[in-house]
């Protein structure tokens, strides 16, 4: 049996990161999850944006550099941050108190699978072979519920070319309905109420190569373009 | 009142089997390693741990496990990402043996779980998880036309913190991401049993900058100040 | 008409508050309600009792001295107060869950009838002529629900000789079944299962005396003495 | 992020008729008075205002009575004590004839109902006014034996909130019992404006004491500390 796996190159992992930060708007507040989301960080850099941390804090900085390093100041990733001016701390319990209370302008979330409908599945790897009741929820389901927009960074295949973006999710969902945007290695796509719209595809690729390794119908923005960088 | 104990193992000392604990801490933030420690020095069995994590970044934790102190964890973030390290992992193991009960809840929910508790409220309706496996077992209700789920409070018989610094009267004082959630816990629990990595008399906190008030404390011991080095893949 | 006025001389309202004062026990935390409860304070100096007040403090010091008034440093009463060494500040959202959750040792609350059963009406006298769900409610209903135990402190009956401790509150309740001690300018009363316990009288009156002004049946405790002070 | 306005006029020009507004302080301290005294220049109408007191200790509430502002009082201390005081309060007449509605809460529910709304909470349940006349049109329940009853949140259309001092991007630091209802009206509203006594730059304010983190505050005005003679008789 021949071994699967992706079927196109796209962008990469930083250039994800990288159009998702052009998609943010200045004088915003922004939770970056983990995994690809955390990379956004390093192409907001002079921009008016602040991100949390569900830890408790605000306005949180850069990676700390190596001999820089304060255990009491990480991220929700557990890496070592820096202050920012302006910078404050409080309670996990406060943290996310703002997060439901619908203060996130943005959470940006990596995903195992995502929906047409917008249903998220990224908490729980059925693969590890625990009851599907137990896995690390984390902050997930409340930043899933809770921020005004929720975009999904993610690779749009599994490293053996499995879809991601799905009729139905088979993994364990989320949140319901709350993806607005997502955005991969191959393409820009918006939720919508009609459907899923393509919006960007990645550089040569063409818009049937995306339906190609993309379980539902696509929608085709009338104004497709090349992804924008 | 002066709630200083002269070891962590005094501390500790009448934490009876069955007993159920809130661990302070976010990965290695703020987590009373001290305590813990003592905890497995002690070797009370039978216990219910309330946590973020049941390893990574709180590896301190692992003793209890080993020596089957363990009989219930309640948490957010309880396995290694990586799926190698979660298969030697102890916790894992022992989930997977069924020697574990294991009880998870999104992180906000799970903490104010804690604070209703802390509070005097019974229980509080959340949107998380409305429409997930979290659903499961509890009341959904719907208000102004969006979906809640029930979450009852859980309050613990211990619960163990860490702060910068702490007077003798138990007022606390954290520093930048290690306060997390050791505040909802110290108010949520019976008995509170602080470790400080500085002791001082009470009049020389900030008053405008306690972040656990004394009456939420009834024990406090002075520690060194743990070193970590953050990672929890 | 003959104007009706007290029937009899008792303690004055300091003394109220110095035999409470005696009553309360080291190592505990205390709230003062508005009225004789807050004279409590002028007892306790130098002894290991914290108090805490609504408003957001905990070792709440003396009222402050002419000239030393601050206007940021208030009690529940908006009386202006002091720090002491410990003095902590929070949010009034963190008093009432300190409050319900179970902290405060004791509360003393004044009252305008208490219950045989122990229920406390304190909050709104209809006197005022407004309907009976609105009213000063202010912190006494929380402190009231969920103080350990709940001290009264009044006068025995009210300026007109109207009793106060009756069978059945008829002003509006402030909780119910909360009340354990009675300490009044003529008597200390236990409230238990089993009735009024009449404990403790005023100097130079008899049970009968007290009782012609008390609805309920007192029970008069076999250790029966004149008020300690 | 640059918040600050320039001035109270400026800071208040959008609201509506109708709109609700929750007002921090109690009684003397730490009440956003230029912020009440705006509006009432403004003189917007049908307002539901939502605060502790509607007079003692806070006079400067009264124009907006008096010139017919107020629909509706969401508040725990409405009255003076003194009845002779109280025939003379505008708010207290404007009671009686029914020209103000008013709804009043213990004052843990109050402030519990606003941070609720804060928190993204619909409900919860308290035991706070069981067996009073505050049970009336509630649903009572219980939990493990004890009756509680169910209180929903109350979101307001803004807050006014007042600090010791406040960096331009709405981090907020609160003085002694001046913080209050502060914090957790600034997090209930949807837009907070926040009158402060001294405004500082970014990074300013110590990270670790800031009691109302930026994220909930949308409008910063500086203003001068008011002169408050503490009286509620």
């Amino acid at each position: 049996m021949a071994e699967k796996r992706r079927q196109f190159d796209g962008l990469s992992r930083e250039l994800i990161a990288l159009r998702i930060a052009n998609e943010l708007e200045d004088g915003t507040y922004v939770n970056l999850g983990i995994g690809i989301p955390t990379l956004v960080s390093n192409w907001i850099e002079g921009r008016d944006i602040v991100l949390q941390a569900e830890i408790g804090m605000l306005n949180t900085g850069p990676l700390a550099a190596q001999g820089q390093v304060d255990q009491d100041l990480i991220n929700a990733s557990c890496q070592p941050v820096t202050e920012m001016p302006g910078t404050c701390y409080f309670s996990d319990c406060e943290s996310f108190a703002m997060i439901r209370g619908g203060y996130m302008d943005v959470a940006v979330l990596g995903a195992l699978q995502v929906s047409e409908k917008g249903d998220l599945a990224g908490w729980n790897n059925p693969e590890r072979g625990f009851p599907e009741h137990i896995g690390n929820i984390g902050g997930s389901m409340d930043l899933a519920v809770g921020a005004r927009k929720v975009i999904v960074a993610m690779e749009h295949t599994t490293r053996n070319g499995d879809l991601k973006i799905v009729k139905k999710c088979a993994y364990p969902v989320t949140a319901v309905g709350v993806v607005k945007l997502i955005v991969t290695d191959l393409a820009v796509i918006d939720v919508t109420d009609k459907g899923l719209v393509l919006r960007e595809v990645a550089p040569g690729l063409t818009p049937e190569e995306v339906q190609s390794v993309t379980e539902p119908k696509l929608i085709i923005s009338p104004d497709l373009r090349e992804i924008r960088l | 009142m002066d709630k200083v104990y002269p070891s962590l193992d005094d501390a500790i000392a009448d934490i009876p089997d069955g007993a159920s604990i809130a661990i302070g801490g976010f990965f290695t933030a703020g987590t009373p390693v001290q305590l813990i420690q003592a905890l497995a020095r002690k070797g009370a069995k039978n216990l219910t741990v309330m946590c973020q994590s049941m390893g990574p970044g709180n590896e301190d934790i692992t003793p209890l496990v080993v020596q089957g102190q363990i009989r219930k964890a309640i948490c957010n973030y309880p396995f290694y990402r990586s799926a190698t390290r979660g298969a030697d992992s102890p916790f894992e193991k022992a989930v997977r043996a069924g020697q574990v009960e294991l009880e998870v809840y999104p992180m906000g929910t799970f903490i104010e779980k804690l604070r209703a508790a802390g509070a005097g409220l019974a229980a509080f309706y959340t949107p998380t998880g409305v429409g997930t496996v979290a659903e499961r077992g509890k009341e959904k209700r719907k208000f102004n036309g969006r979906e809640y789920l029930l979450e009852v409070a859980i309050k613990p018989d211990y619960a163990f913190v860490y702060a910068w610094r702490g007077d003798r009267t138990g007022n606390l004082t954290c520093r930048k991401t290690a306060r997390n959630y050791n505040p909802d816990m110290a108010a949520a629990a019976r008995i509170t049993i602080a470790a400080v990595e500085g002791l001082v008399e009470a009049g020389e906190l900030d008053p405008d900058k306690i972040h656990i008030p004394g009456i939420y404390v009834q024990r406090v011991v002075q520690v060194d100040r743990p070193n970590y080095i953050p990672s929890i893949d």
